[in-house]
């Protein structure tokens, strides 16, 4: 293979490489259980779905998690049954079981996600970095453009809101939300020749809020003695004041998101001078 | 314990740290290193035979005993190294060439270690800073260019080998667990009736390592080069002693091949010292040869040198009495009068500043001690009776023919002759013959020099007529490693298997014919001296001749006519494999590059190829 | 009938997968144009993505949100979905934003100093 | 089980700082580089504390939820002493950067340096599989952005190489992770890798392809690494230093990490991997081909910088070969290699960095005669060409011996691997010390230059490293002493650490 290639070379040999791939995928998979074989009882899953990981941890501890061969009997780990609007003080409190997994079971992820995130918006910010030219739409945009966006911005931004608030009972959660925003704000990018939001606004919000993230977190690491820990009581299963730390954490990555991706926007949409030398 | 024998290895050490401050300052630099030379002479006063130290070093947990033990063989080289540096580090003190004494210190520390140790790893780290301070000293040439290049095939040769003698080191410390060099030697010679295959590709790998130290054929590519550019005042230490490291540790390894242990043999001999032996005339025969043709002086005696290097492993390789006796011997004798030529160059050329026996001649009369030891050295080199290369030469053939090995022995009496035609010529182009104008104001080194000259004049003599001093410690190194010490006479005798030579009496009447020569010589008629371009021309206007001062030089085209005998053979480069591997390697370096010319997508494809390789191993699995 | 409907849910979510993933892979190893083959990496990832949460899914799975209505477990046993692959899966989808904003924004900057966007002219005049 | 939940500081500190960073790029860009350095200093002396308080073999656990039901950090030997590489190589680039790094958007490539420096170390001391594909993620993007970062256009196409190949190493590795979920409905490292051979065969198999081939593209072993010589020539020599010395550990790191916890079996003088074939054999045979296609590829480089790119990828594929080795001496001479490694080629770089920066250029005739115009540089880079090709009393001799003892202690086909290898060695010793001898040419008059003081520190400091290991071998020693047994018993060594409860059954 080289740089001058034949496209039809290319072609054959890479169909031939994915046909190969493809079988080789489709070997393993006749191993793997799928369909009604996806037994989710058998995997760590069940405990987050019943939310009895702390039950399952004293088991561990007691030595009656593992069987003998290290087989470990997650289906023996009994159940407490939840009740939606009922049960209190569960060891999680979100009703959105994913939610749950996202920012509780495996927060440190999310972190992870955020800081992914933050750093392509800032790698893209760093790459288009220059003094800004004056921005200019190809078409002017309409009257109906203009007010259209500035009216459906309010509603976009609050339908935005309501996402990342209500995370942990319903699906979606900061991540949804903050896209929604961002998308807002192109709306106003796209009504308006050479719109340019506050960028020292966008950047300390930004900035803040991913600050709040891993201050909750640190909160948890010295009350909790964990980091990412929940360090509020959980409330009723249901409740929009419920589910402890996640509505927190959601509405941090809701904001976080949103500015990061307005930033990523206005990045791309203007055009800038280097200035190396 | 006997400590001293870790201070031959650290006094070399302290007073390279102490040379190092001062080295700016080249006659400090120097001083102190003559010192710590003449110093480690005193302490060798103190080292006997049979003496052993152990110090375990701790590394991660695991003991490694680093062991020191003097034998015979180790006491015999130590001597000579050490006296022999001192002489050379002496005739230094005046010198102006750019060798750095305190690298010629690590080579003495390493050198002591070298020949003291037991264990295997202190071999290899002593191996490693010999070789690593002789190359960096061959850096500092006249020719920078030249001494760079020079210094970097010889880096890398000495790299190839240091890796294989690691390998080596690691495959009989899997073997035996012991790091001890005797007793892995002893391990092997128990294997080898049973594995001689295995025992020889383990050995070959310490051989291969010897083999380039020393400069034996096919591995000598490096030996003219380095020799030729390295610092004039380094080149005898490089001749003269640090090639007999090889011949050390050949001579560790062969008790292996007794001839009792059932290894197959061919013509009296186990095959694998057979052919080894071969390896010994072919280098003593090409470095003949090669010789010949050389215009660089200094590149002519590194010829010599690995000529001579030849006939030493040609006589080891029979392991017999007289073979080992005559190739230890030969080995003095060639640390002697090839250091003491070397030495003589090096005043030469910081006089004339040429290395090129075509621009030189005429110069006994300006440099008359430096002739005469010179000339002393040539005559031990071509083997004359009653300096010191005789014995040994003559030792050689007798273990020759002992083995019936008669075509072998014909072959190094070809070279000998050889070297006799070379080394005329050297010492006709650069001592006799006409002199150019050039060099009319040419100087005697200073005394300093002169004193170290006497003293090897003195040497050679003596040796030549005294061969017993020499040959009594050799007696004992060879009954050391179990073979049969030739009978011990009086002092003078060279004693052999057929017949005895008592040298002193050919030296009476050789000097008797010499007194006659000499007397006769001036009784004719007197010479008339003339200027260089006041000859040969006949009348004629030398530059309607095309000739020039260098057409006049007795080297000019002095064996054309043998060359063109053996121009069949020069068409047959030894280095041209070698140059061949690198240029092999660059090749095939420049075609891999071209993997990683392509564009973004193409490296896709290659990681997905790996991948599908990965995959289809895992189906054949 | 039955037996189809058996493959179909055993099989129909991997083959789309797979299918989406060879899809992606041929796109970015044959398509010069550097936004092709951007495309042809967020398709691949698509791939993935519809992978992790196909064997999360099983033919009775509910969906693992507790509400008034929505049973998780019967009998002690979860017969929802299995959520933790689909919180890695937006896990892995922001991650893939990520990657696909970044490479972008090199095609961009790649597209004003090399005036070109096919990949086998992006390269020096020395090697 | 003993946990320091603090020890999470080591993660959430430099994520506090780096997205503060902007906040304090509003006042000044100079406080942005120094608050990234002492943040960095803050990550090396934290784990400077837990590695001289000998705090290790430590867990942390996240958010409260104990393993193998949350996310946890482990701590031990390697990780330990890894972070500690990491984070002190990262805190001396981030003083060169201090230096280097003047024009364009400081601010930014500050907080992208961090995240770089603690992506890596994160890589090190996670102990979930999936956990560890993000941080390879949070690695992988801040270096795709640092590395187009720069004036010259070069560093985009190589940038550009990095990330296509990467991504797709990613998605199959992600691929890889979850078959191994669908057996195990696990991601927790331990719990896999006590529960392996639970899992059939095949499926075990191709997994453990997916995931190695995944992580091979920053372990730069042959076919995967074609992405290297570009991005580090294009690269600015800071993050060509950061490269080969710091994500090239966690990618190496993770490599082994999987072949030898995760799939490896228990028990055997030299660990094996389950699976139809061996991956440990797989990986051996890669790194073969690397060694010898990088040395081979550096020696007819004229630019420095591309043959220390190609230097690096052959180093990387000895250090593999250590490893695949697969016993205590040969895991421990892999990990003395990456730290002899990661030390000298990230200071040869920072040299080039400041000798292009002080005009005297990357190719090698510029290097002709350094000896006269700068001594200090010159010294230092002898230094480091000493080091990398393993000469007595330098750093890299200690690795390479005990790489060589090692494979001649296996025999078999390491024999041969290891002839391969020492081949290529002679090799890459040619090509340094072409170097070398070029540098201390006396024959070349051209002015002097001058040293810079603030990136002279970490060379002076590396360098002094180098040497101090080169004759105190066990300051490196005693740690990968610890961490090669931590690798070569995956059971004692890692598992009970993090699940003791295992220990019973």
């Amino acid at each position: 293979m080289r740089n001058d290639t034949p496209a039809l070379v290319k072609r054959i040999t890479a169909l031939s490489l994915i046909t190969i791939l493809l079988i080789g995928f489709f070997l393993a998979f006749k191993e793997m259980p799928k369909g009604s074989a996806v037994n989710v009882n058998q995997r760590v899953s069940r405990l987050y779905v019943m939310k009895n990981v702390e039950t399952a941890t004293k088991m561990m501890e007691n030595g009656k998690f593992f069987a003998k061969g290290i087989k470990p009997l997650r289906t023996d780990v009994p159940y407490t049954p939840i009740t939606f609007g009922k049960s209190k003080n569960l060891e999680d409190g979100a009703a959105n079981v994913v939610t749950s997994i996202v920012v509780d079971y495996r927060g440190f992820d999310t972190l992870g996600e955020v800081t992914v995130l933050f750093l392509a918006a800032t790698g893209v910010a760093m790459l288009l970095f220059g003094k800004e030219k004056k921005r200019k739409n190809k078409t002017e945009p309409s009257l109906i453009m203009y007010v259209g966006t500035r009216i459906s911005f309010a509603i976009i931004f609050l339908f935005g809101i309501y996402i990342f608030v209500h995370g942990h009972l319903t699906p979606g959660g900061g991540f949804p939300g903050g896209a929604v925003i961002a998308s807002g704000i192109l709306g106003l990018f796209l009504g308006k020749n050479g719109y340019k939001p506050n960028h020292l606004g966008l950047k300390v919000f930004e900035s803040l809020s991913g600050m709040a993230f891993v201050i909750i977190g640190l909160t948890g690491l010295f009350s909790v003695h964990s980091f990412l820990a929940n360090f509020l009581p959980t409330g009723v299963i249901g409740d929009l004041y419920s589910a402890g730390f996640i509505g927190l954490i959601y509405i941090a990555i809701g904001m976080k998101v949103g500015a990061e991706l307005s930033a990523v926007v206005n990045s791309m949409i203007v055009d800038v001078e280097e200035e190396w030398s | 314990m006997n400590s001293n024998i870790i201070w031959l290895v650290f006094t070399p050490l302290i007073g390279s740290a102490i040379a190092a401050i001062l080295y700016r300052v080249k006659f400090l630099d120097r001083l102190v290193t003559f010192s710590t030379f003449a110093i480690t002479l005193l302490l060798l006063f103190s080292v006997h035979v049979g003496q052993s130290y152990t110090f375990n070093l701790n590394f991660m947990g695991k003991i490694i005993p680093l062991s020191w033990n003097v034998t015979h063989l180790s006491i015999f080289m130590l001597y000579i190294s050490v006296a022999f540096g001192t002489l050379l580090t002496f005739y230094s003190l005046m010198d102006k060439s750019r060798m750095k004494g305190f690298l010629l210190l690590l080579i003495l520390a390493a050198n002591n270690w070298i020949f003291t140790t037991n264990d295997m790893v202190g071999f290899f780290f002593a191996w490693e800073l010999m070789g690593w301070a002789s190359i960096v000293s061959v850096l500092g040439g006249r020719d920078e260019n030249s001494s760079r290049h020079a210094a970097l095939y010889y880096a890398m040769m000495s790299i190839a080998g240091s890796y294989s003698m690691f390998f080596g080191v690691f495959t009989l410390w899997k073997l035996t667990g012991s790091l001890s060099i005797s007793t892995n030697v002893a391990y092997l010679s128990s294997i080898v009736g049973m594995h001689p295959w295995w025992v020889l590709g383990i050995v070959s790998l310490f051989f291969v390592t010897f083999m380039i130290k020393a400069g034996i054929f096919p591995f000598h590519t490096w030996v003219p080069m380095a020799y030729a550019y390295a610092p004039d005042t380094f080149t005898p230490f490089l001749s003269g002693v640090m090639s007999k490291y090889g011949i050390y540790g050949m001579l560790l390894f062969l008790p292996i091949s007794l001839m009792e242990k059932g290894m197959p043999a061919a013509f009296g001999l186990p095959w694998v010292n057979y052919i080894f032996m071969w390896i010994g005339v072919t280098t003593a025969v090409v470095g003949t040869v090669l010789a010949f043709f050389q215009d660089d002086v200094k590149k002519l005696f590194a010829y010599s040198s690995f000529s001579n290097l030849g006939y030493i492993v040609a006589a080891i390789s029979l392991f017999s009495s007289v073979g080992v006796t005559a190739g230890i011997y030969h080995a003095f004798n060639h640390l002697l009068f090839k250091g003491a030529l070397f030495i003589t160059l090096a005043a030469v050329i910081s006089r004339t500043g040429t290395s090129k026996m075509s621009e030189m001649g005429g110069l006994w009369r300006k440099m008359p001690v430096t002739f005469f030891t010179f000339f002393i050295g040539i005559a031990s080199a071509a083997g004359i009776p009653p300096f010191n290369g005789f014995g040994s030469k003559w030792l050689i053939y007798q273990a020759m023919i002992k083995q019936h090995l008669p075509f072998a022995t014909v072959m190094l009496f070809l070279a000998s002759t050889g070297a006799f035609m070379y080394l005329f010529k050297a010492f006709h182009s650069v001592f006799l013959g006409q002199r150019s104008a050039r060099y009319d104001n040419v100087k005697e080194v200073p005394v300093v020099g002169q004193i170290v000259e006497y003293l090897l004049m003195f040497a050679m003599i003596f040796f030549g007529v005294q061969p017993g001093y020499i040959l009594k410690p050799i007696g004992a190194i060879v009954s050391s490693m179990g073979l049969k010490p030739l009978p011990t006479m009086a002092n003078g005798y060279v004693t052999g298997m057929f017949s005895n030579v008592y040298v002193p009496l050919i030296s009476w009447s050789l000097a008797i014919s010499f007194t006659v020569g000499f007397i006769l010589f001036f009784i004719s008629a007197k010479h008339k001296y003339v200027s260089q371009s006041d000859n040969y021309t006949a009348g004629q206007i030398p530059e309607e001749w095309n000739l020039t001062p260098e057409t006049y030089q007795f080297s000019w085209k002095f064996y054309e006519p043998i060359e063109g005998i053996f121009a069949p053979f020069f068409r047959i480069k030894i280095d041209g494999f070698f140059r061949g591997l690198a240029n092999w390697t660059a090749a095939t370096s420049s075609a891999i590059k071209e993997i990683f010319v392509s564009n973004a997508q193409i490296y896709a494809f290659f990681a997905v190829a790996g991948l599908i390789i990965f995959v289809i191993a895992g189906w054949v699995a | 009938m039955q037996a189809l409907q058996i493959f179909l849910q055993n099989w129909i979510y991997l083959i789309g997968a797979m299918a989406i993933f060879g899809i992606g892979l041929y796109i970015t190893l044959t398509n010069e144009n550097i936004f092709k083959i951007i495309v042809g990496l967020d398709i691949i990832e698509s791939g993935t993505n519809l992978f992790m949460t196909a064997i999360a899914w099983h033919p009775k799975a509910v969906m693992p949100i507790y509400t008034a209505t929505n049973q998780l477990v019967v009998n002690g046993k979860v017969v929802s979905a299995d959520p933790l692959p689909q919180s890695l899966v937006l896990t892995a989808i922001v991650i893939g934003l990520g990657t696909t904003a970044l490479a972008l924004t090199i095609a961009v900057k790649i597209f004003e100093k090399y005036g070109t966007l096919d990949v086998r002219k992006i390269k020096e005049a020395k090697r | 089980m003993n946990i320091f939940n603090n020890a999470a500081l080591l993660i959430g500190v430099p994520l506090l700082f780096a997205f503060s960073i902007p906040l304090f790029g509003l006042i000044s860009k100079e406080l942005a580089k120094w608050v990234t350095l002492l943040t960095i200093g803050f990550n090396a002396s934290f784990s400077f504390y837990i590695l001289f308080a000998h705090k290790y073999p430590t867990m942390v656990v996240m958010g409260n939820w104990l393993p193998p039901f949350g996310e946890n950090l482990y701590i031990g030997p390697v990780a330990a002493f890894l972070v500690f590489v990491i984070s002190m190589i990262g805190l001396l680039i981030a003083i060169y950067n201090l230096w280097a790094i003047k024009k364009g958007d400081v601010i930014r490539f500050s907080v992208l340096f961090l995240m770089f420096t603690a992506g890596a170390s994160g890589i090190v001391l996670t102990g979930d599989i999936f956990n560890l594909f993000i941080f390879m993620e949070i690695t992988g993007i801040s270096s795709y952005a640092l590395a187009a970062f720069g004036p010259e256009r070069r560093a985009l196409g190589g940038a550009f190489k990095f990330l296509v190949v990467s991504s797709i190493g990613s998605t199959l590795y992600l691929m890889g992770v979850t078959l191994i979920y669908t057996q195990l409905g696990t991601l927790n490292i331990a719990e896999i890798a006590a529960r392996i051979n639970q899992t059939t065969p095949g499926l075990l198999t191709f997994a453990g392809i997916l995931i190695i081939s995944g992580l091979a593209v920053e372990a730069e072993l042959f076919p995967f690494n074609g992405w290297v010589p570009d991005t580090y020539t294009g690269a600015i020599n800071g993050v060509s230093a950061s490269l080969s010395g710091i994500a090239a550990i966690s990618a190496v790191y993770a490599l082994f990490r999987i072949a030898m916890t995760v799939f490896g079996k228990s028990g055997g003088a030299y660990v094996s991997t389950y699976g139809k074939i061996d991956l440990m054999a797989l990986i051996a045979l890669l790194a073969t081909a690397t060694v010898i296609i990088g040395e081979l590829s550096a020696l007819s480089q004229k630019n420095v910088k591309k043959m220390l790119a190609y230097s690096s990828m052959a180093q990387m594929g000895l250090i593999a070969v250590g490893f695949s080795i697969g016993n205590k001496l040969g895991v421990y001479g892999g990990i003395f290699q990456l730290v002899n490694h990661s030390i000298a080629k990230s200071m040869l770089f920072l040299i080039v960095g400041v000798l292009v920066a002080v005009g005297v250029g990357e190719n090698i005739d510029d290097f002709k005669g350094l000896w006269k115009r700068n001594p200090f540089l010159t010294l230092t880079f002898s230094i480091g060409a000493f080091s990398m090709l393993g000469f007595p009393l330098f750093g890299g001799f200690w690795s390479k011996f005990s790489i060589v003892a090692a494979s001649v202690q296996r025999g078999g086909w390491y024999d041969f691997i290891i002839g391969l290898v020492l081949f290529a060695s002679v090799v890459e010793a040619f090509y340094y010390l072409r170097i070398v001898a070029y540098m201390f040419a006396s024959d070349v008059e051209l002015p002097k230059v001058k040293t810079p003081i603030t990136p002279a520190i970490p060379i002076f400091i590396l360098a002094v490293s180098i040497v101090a290991i080169g004759i105190f071998p066990q300051i490196v020693g005693t740690f990968s002493a610890q961490a090669a047994g931590e690798l070569t018993h995956k059971m004692s060594g890692y598992i009970l650490h993090v699940i003791p409860s295992i220990a019973a059954h």
